[in-house]
Order: C-alpha cells, then structure tokens, then sequence
C-alpha cells in the first residue's frame, strides 16, 4: 500500500488507466512492469478496502454542531 | 360675514381628509385592478391601480409590502385590500394597502413561477451541474429528524455502500420557520470541510407544504453550496425551486441515496475485472518480449558462434602454409648459390700456386748457390795459379840458396849499394834460415863501378 | 550488465542489430567479437529483465490462477 | 605482439603481402630476413587473436551451442 | 665478417666475382692469397647470413612443418 | 726483409735475374757475392711470403680443402 | 789491407802482373823484393776475400745444399 494518500476512486481510475494502457500494448517492458507491479498492489488495495468495509452508524448534529448516534429506535428502523 | 365666506385650503382638506377617514366605507376597500407605474423600492411602495376608465393611487408600506409572496409587476391584475386617504399635502386622495394578492390565479403558484422565470434568468437553473462524488465517504441529510425519509436513506446506503457515513442535519420542513431552518442547516453543512455530498427533502405534501423548498433563500443557499446537492422534494410530480438548482433530482429518498452511493459488489467485480485483464495483458505482452527475445537468441549466429572465426582459421593455416613453403624456397635458393660459388672458390684454394712458386723458388735457390760455389772455385783456381807462380817466383828462393841480402832495419828496403849504408849504420842481413843485425864498420866502393 | 539505464526494448534493438550486422558477414574480426560479446551481454540482460519481469508474474498468479493468495503473502510480508 | 593496433584484417593483409614479395623472389635477404620475422610475429599474432576469439566465444557458448545456460551460469553468480 | 653492412647479395656478387677473377688465373700470389681470403670471409659471412635466416625460419617451422608449436610455447611463457 | 713493397712476383723476377747473372759468370766476386747475398735475402723473403701463405691457408682450409667445414667451426665459435 | 777499393779481380790483375814481371828475370832484388811482397799482400788479400767469400756461401749453404738451415738460423735470430 505505497500511497495511502490516494482516495479510492483515484486508486480505481487509476487501476482503470493502467489496465487500458497495458492491454493497448506499445509499453516498454520496465514501464508495463512497473505499471503492472502497481495495477496488481492497486487492486489489492481497493479489494481489501471493499472487503473490510463495516457499516458505519449514522450521526445526527444539532444546531449547535453535537454529534450523536442516530437513535436506537431510529437504526433499528435502518436496519 | 362675508369675510368669513372664504375657507383656507388646509381648512377645506381637513374638512375634506375628516371626510375620508370617518367614512365606513373607505376605512376597508376591496379593490381590484391592473398595476400601473410600479418601480421596486427599497421601502415603501407607490404606484397606481387603473382600469379602462379610472385610476387610484397606491400606497403600500414596507412592512405590508414584505408579506407579498410574488412580485408586482406593471400590468398585473391585482386584489388588493385597503384604506382610501385623502393625502392633504398634494391634495390627491389614494389608498393604502396592507395586502396584495394576484387576481385569478393563487399567490404561491404565480410566487413559484415568478421565482422560477427570475432564477432562470440569472442563470441558476442552467449552470453547470456538479458530478456526485463515485465514492462519498460522508453524506451529509438536511430533512426531519422523524419520517421515512431518513430512514429510507439510511437502509438504502447500508445496502449499497456500507463505508458511507450518514450524518442527519435534523432541520424544519414545513411552515414559517421552515426555510430559515434549512438555510440553517445547509450553511452549517457546508461549514464541515469533510462532506462529499448534501441530500435535501422531505415527503410528499400539499403545495403550502412544500413551500420552504420554494422559497429564494433556499434557492440561493443551495446554489452557493461548495459541495453537489441532491433534492428529494415531495413526490415525483412534485418540482420544487430546490429541485431545480440542485446538482441531481431524486423522484425518492432511495433513489437519492443510490445516487449517492455506489453499489459497493459492482466496484469489487470491475476491480478483480480490471487485475484479471491486467494479468492477462501483461502475461500477453511478456509472452510477445519471450518470443522476441527468443528469435534473437536462436539466430543462426548464437548457435554457432564460430562461424565468426572459422573461415579466418583456414586462410591463416593457407598464407601459414605458404609463408612457410615460400621462406624455405627462397632460403634454398640461396643456400644453393652460395654453395655452388663457395665450390668455386675451394677449386681456385692458391695452395698449388704457392707450391709452384715454391718449387720455383728452391730451384732459383738451388741455382744461385751453384753458381756462387761455381764462380768462387773459379776465382780460387785464377787466384792459386797466380800465387803458386809467385811463390816460385820469390826472392828469397835465392837466399835459399846461401845468398843474403841487407835491409835497412826500419824500412826493410833492400840496401844493394855502399851509397845505401852509412858507417854505424845498423842494417838487417838476411839470411837462409833468418836474420841479423849488424853495423857497418867500413865502406868501400868497388872502383869498376 | 553495464548499462542498466537501456530499456528492454533499446537493448533488443541493439540485439537485433548486432546478430543482422554480424549475419550479414564483412565485420571486421575484432568488432565482430566486440559486437557478439555485446550480443551476449544484451541477451543475457534482457534474459534476467524478461526473467524478472515473469517472476513477478508468477508471484502473483498462483497454480489455480488465484491471485489472492498471494497477494496475501505479500500484505503479510509488508507488515 | 607489437602492434597491437592492427585489425587481425591488416595482420591478415601484410602477412599475404610478405608472402606475395617472399613468392615474387628478388627481395634482398636481410629484407626478406626482417620479412620472416615480421611474418612469424604476425603469424603468431593473428593465431592468437583467434585463439583468443576462441576462448572467448566457447567460454559464452556451450557444447549445446546454448548461450541462455551459461546466462544462467552467470546469474547464479552474480546472485 | 668486417662488412656486415654489404648486402648478402652484394656479398654474394662479390665473391662470385673474386672466383671468376681466380679461375681465369693470372692472378699475383698475394692479391690471389687477399681474394681468397676475402672469397673465404665472405663465403662464411654469407653462410652464416643464410645460416641466421634459415634458424628464423626453422624456429617457426618445425619438423612437421608445424607452426603452432612454437607459438604454444610463446603462449605458454606469455601466461 | 727490406723490401717488403715489392711483390712475390718481382721479388721472383729478380731472383731469377741474378741466379742468371750469377750463372753466366764473369761477375767480379764482389759483385757476385752481393747479388748472391741479395739472391739469399730474396730467396728466404719468397720462402717467407709463401710459409705465411700456406700458413695461412692452412687457417683458413682444412686438410680436405673443404671451406664449409671451418665455416662451420666459426660458427660454433661464433655461438 | 791497405787498399780495400780494389776489387779481387783488380787485385788478381795486379798479382798477375808481378807474376809476369818477376818472370822476365832482370828485375832488381829491391823491386822484386818489393814486387813479391806486394804480390803476397795481394795473395793474402785475395785468400781473404775468397775464405770470406767461402764462408759466406757455407753460412748460407749447409752440407746437404740446403739454404733453409741457415735461414732458420736467422729466422731464429730474427725471432
């Protein structure tokens, strides 16, 4: 996981781009290695993202800018 | 009397101005009539109703005029409800309203549509719409606390992507304090830096209902939102200002949310799609590299790399092979010069001539002393011949014979004559068989001589 | 391998000009021989760039082509 | 070896050429004395340089004529 | 060997010319016994000459005719 | 040896003139004996001129007459 | 030996002379007395000359006729 930084809608276009330049050929072999090093960490990145992904409670601020869970009665309406 | 005739014009328009205040009838008029001369005021308002015959100034103060849902404009048919007033300062009587209401249709649709035609003037509706973030990762809800709104949301993201977070902006929905409670809201939201996307709404309801969602303020908090606003306003049929200058309508609060939130499974699918298609590239591509890698390396030449030097193996083992031959034959051709010169030359060895000369020169040699010894035993005979005779010729043979002779002592000279001696002479005679000396004692001349 | 800054694709270049050169014959012995002991450098470091660029490969696909397994070693060796 | 400069083609060429005027005969002897020597030197130069080549090339090249094995030779190597 | 700057041919036409002058005979006994002592001195200058450029030529050429012995032997005493 | 300018030849010549004169005889005895004595000092300069002649050749040919042979010999002085 | 000049074949005149002279008889005991001694004195003056002349020619010739003994004999002396 090199570049934390990256939200996961950059790290899927970028998976995306990489993966249209590879299968268009014409890359060098250092390049195409490279970007296929990090298409491949690239996926597993957002796979694990996806697969750890938890359900977040949702939150309720007030005017005066409290935050507080949602309340109970209300999640188990959600869920 | 006569003086006192005569009135004052203030004294004649306050009889007159009691007049129209005290009347029963001018104290509540319900007037209708076409908006003639309106130009906005910042305060109060002053324009005239007509119709096809008369005309009535209006007067309208600012706190009457600020519950006007619509926006006069010239030529506008209008109820309106009022006081007639004699005005004493020009002398012109008017009336001043406290409401105003468009004739025929109803004040919150004409309000609507006056709104709409302004906002869409200015561009509102028209301006580019933000995209929704594919991935919002906190979604902030400006709808009530209570209702299925919320909820229908909150199943629905869960559903579809469980990492977005919900974040409810409870706010007022309906009623007077409706609007300010969303512009509340919204500003509030867009406070946070962390949201990626608002969903405003409410359920479905009457048109006065749905009204805050009509109102400018609301238009315009929205439009300045940093972040993509979904509406979700009343029912499909439904179509709010807010809807309109939204970034994306939502019929539902669920398919507002879907508009939010990605389906989370499609996202995995496409990206193990996207690795399967990037192995299967790359695999593609370095099989293409193996092949081409492989041509070079099977070249006739990798496989046999001595073709590179064979050739020059043989025509250095030839110009060897000749260099050698042709070294050797030209060394023996001079080896056989030589030798046949230096065959001569043992042939001419001067050894004969020096034996020649050798002999030659014994010979000479041979000669010369033949000749020598010749010539000495000829010279010796001449010279014996010549002494035998003088030895038979000497003097002294005579002496021999018993004669003597004198001789002067010191010269030898024969003395033959008495003149040759003197007396006391000392003379030498000699005699046979040797000499003496001896002294004249006398001499005496033989007289026949 | 000297020159590590040519891409695979300039080095196969090379390589290929060199053995068209050398198969066309008229090179000069010792050129020649500099040129396919440079043939050989090139092939052998394409060799290993190819041989590595297919190890990578390998790593990440497994025998059933899964590649998540290994992926997972490879999350465990970044930790 | 003395000249070292000389293409192993030069080499080759002089010592045809010495050859030539040794066959052609009228070449004074000391000439053709230094001739010889200058050509056994050449000669063994030129025997050399492809001895060398030799070497060289069976030292890149295998009984099976395959350059990859001892690639991988030098891999094992380098490593 | 008093010249050895004369050519082996001029030493050659120079004896050969001392043994035509000694065969015609007629020759005084010294300038005779000099001729021919300068017919022998050259004769052995010459031979030795011819001697030196065979022993040249036999260090490369050896019974089997075989030049590579005596340049294995080079190579030997080179490494 | 007072006259060593003239030749074997001269020397010879006259030798023989005086063996001549000496034969002839009516040579006063003086005269005689000086060309005698001169004859003697001829004779033993021509023995004298061919003892180092043969000398000489002797050095310089062997018994066999053969020149090679000492040639030879010089040679291995010479080495 | 008071008159040297003379050669012996002057001298032998002069003795021949006397000879004749004292053999006319008629001469005086004085001259003849002087005549005959001067005749002995040429006698032994040409006696002389002659054993000079003799053991000139024997110095040089030895009893066998050969010059070259005496000749070695001063070669020796010479040495």
């Amino acid at each position: 996981m090199s570049e934390p930084k990256k939200s996961f809608e950059a790290q899927l276009d970028e998976l995306s781009q990489i993966v249209n330049e590879l299968e268009q050929g014409n890359v060098p072999l250092e390049t195409a290695l490279a970007k296929f090093q990090t298409g491949i960490a690239l996926s597993r990145s957002l796979e694990q993202t996806l697969a750890q992904a938890e359900q977040t409670l949702t939150k309720v601020v007030d005017e005066q800018g409290n935050v507080s869970d949602l309340a109970d009665d209300d999640n188990q309406q959600a869920k | 009397m006569v003086e006192s005739n005569y009135l004052s014009v203030t004294q004649l328009t306050t009889y007159l101005k009691r007049k129209f205040d005290y009347d029963p009838y001018l104290q509540r008029v319900y007037l209708t009539g076409e908006i003639s001369n309106f130009r906005p005021r910042s305060g109060h308002q002053y324009f005239s109703l007509k119709d096809d015959h008369a005309k009535i100034n209006v007067v309208m103060f600012a706190g009457a005029f600020k519950k006007v849902k619509f926006q006069p404009e010239t030529g506008m048919k209008v109820n309106v409800v009022g006081q007639v007033t004699l005005y004493a300062q020009s002398g012109q009587y008017q009336i001043t309203i406290d409401r105003m209401e468009p004739d025929g249709i109803g004040a919150l649709y004409l309000a609507y549509e006056q709104l709409k035609e302004k906002l869409a003037t200015e561009g509102l509706f028209s301006r580019p719409k933000r995209a929704l973030p594919r991935f919002p990762k906190r979604i902030a809800v400006i709808t009530s606390r209570s209702g299925a709104v919320i909820h229908d949301i909150m199943t629905t993201a869960a559903r579809r992507d469980p990492l977005a977070q919900i974040v409810l902006f409870p706010a007022v929905v309906q009623g007077n304090q409706a609007a300010d409670s969303l512009v509340q809201r919204l500003r509030q939201v867009y406070q946070y830096a962390d949201f990626d996307v608002i969903i405003i709404g409410r359920g479905g309801g009457s048109i006065e209902d749905l009204w805050p969602f009509n109102e400018e303020i609301v238009a315009r908090t929205m439009v300045a939102s940093p972040i993509p606003i979904i509406s979700s306003v009343g029912h499909e049929t439904d179509t709010t200002i807010a809807d309109l200058v939204a970034d994306q309508r939502a019929a539902t609060p669920t398919a507002a949310a879907e508009l939010a939130t990605p389906q989370l499974s499609e996202v995995l699918a496409s990206v193990l799609d996207g690795r399967t298609r990037l192995l299967r590239s790359f695999q593609r591509q370095l099989q293409l590299w193996r092949q081409q890698l492989q041509r070079q390396q099977q070249s006739f030449l990798f496989q046999h790399p001595e073709r590179l030097y064979q050739g020059y193996l043989q025509q250095l083992d030839l110009l060897q092979q000749r260099f050698r031959q042709t070294g050797q034959a030209y060394l023996q051709t001079r080896r056989q010069l030589l030798q046949k010169v230096t065959q001569r030359l043992g042939q001419v060895d001067p050894s004969a001539q020096v034996d020649n000369q050798r002999l030659r020169v014994e010979n000479l040699q041979q000669r010369s002393t033949r000749a020598m010894q010749g010539l000495l035993q000829q010279k010796r005979q001449q010279a014996g011949q010549q002494m035998q005779a003088l030895d038979q010729l000497s003097p002294l043979r005579t002496v021999a014979r018993g004669y003597s002779y004198a001789s002067d002592e010191h010269t030898q000279k024969a003395l033959t004559s008495v003149i040759d001696f003197q007396v006391g002479q000392t003379f030498q005679l000699q005699l046979k068989d040797g000499r003496i000396k001896a002294n004249v004692l006398q001499k005496e001349n033989d007289k026949n001589e």
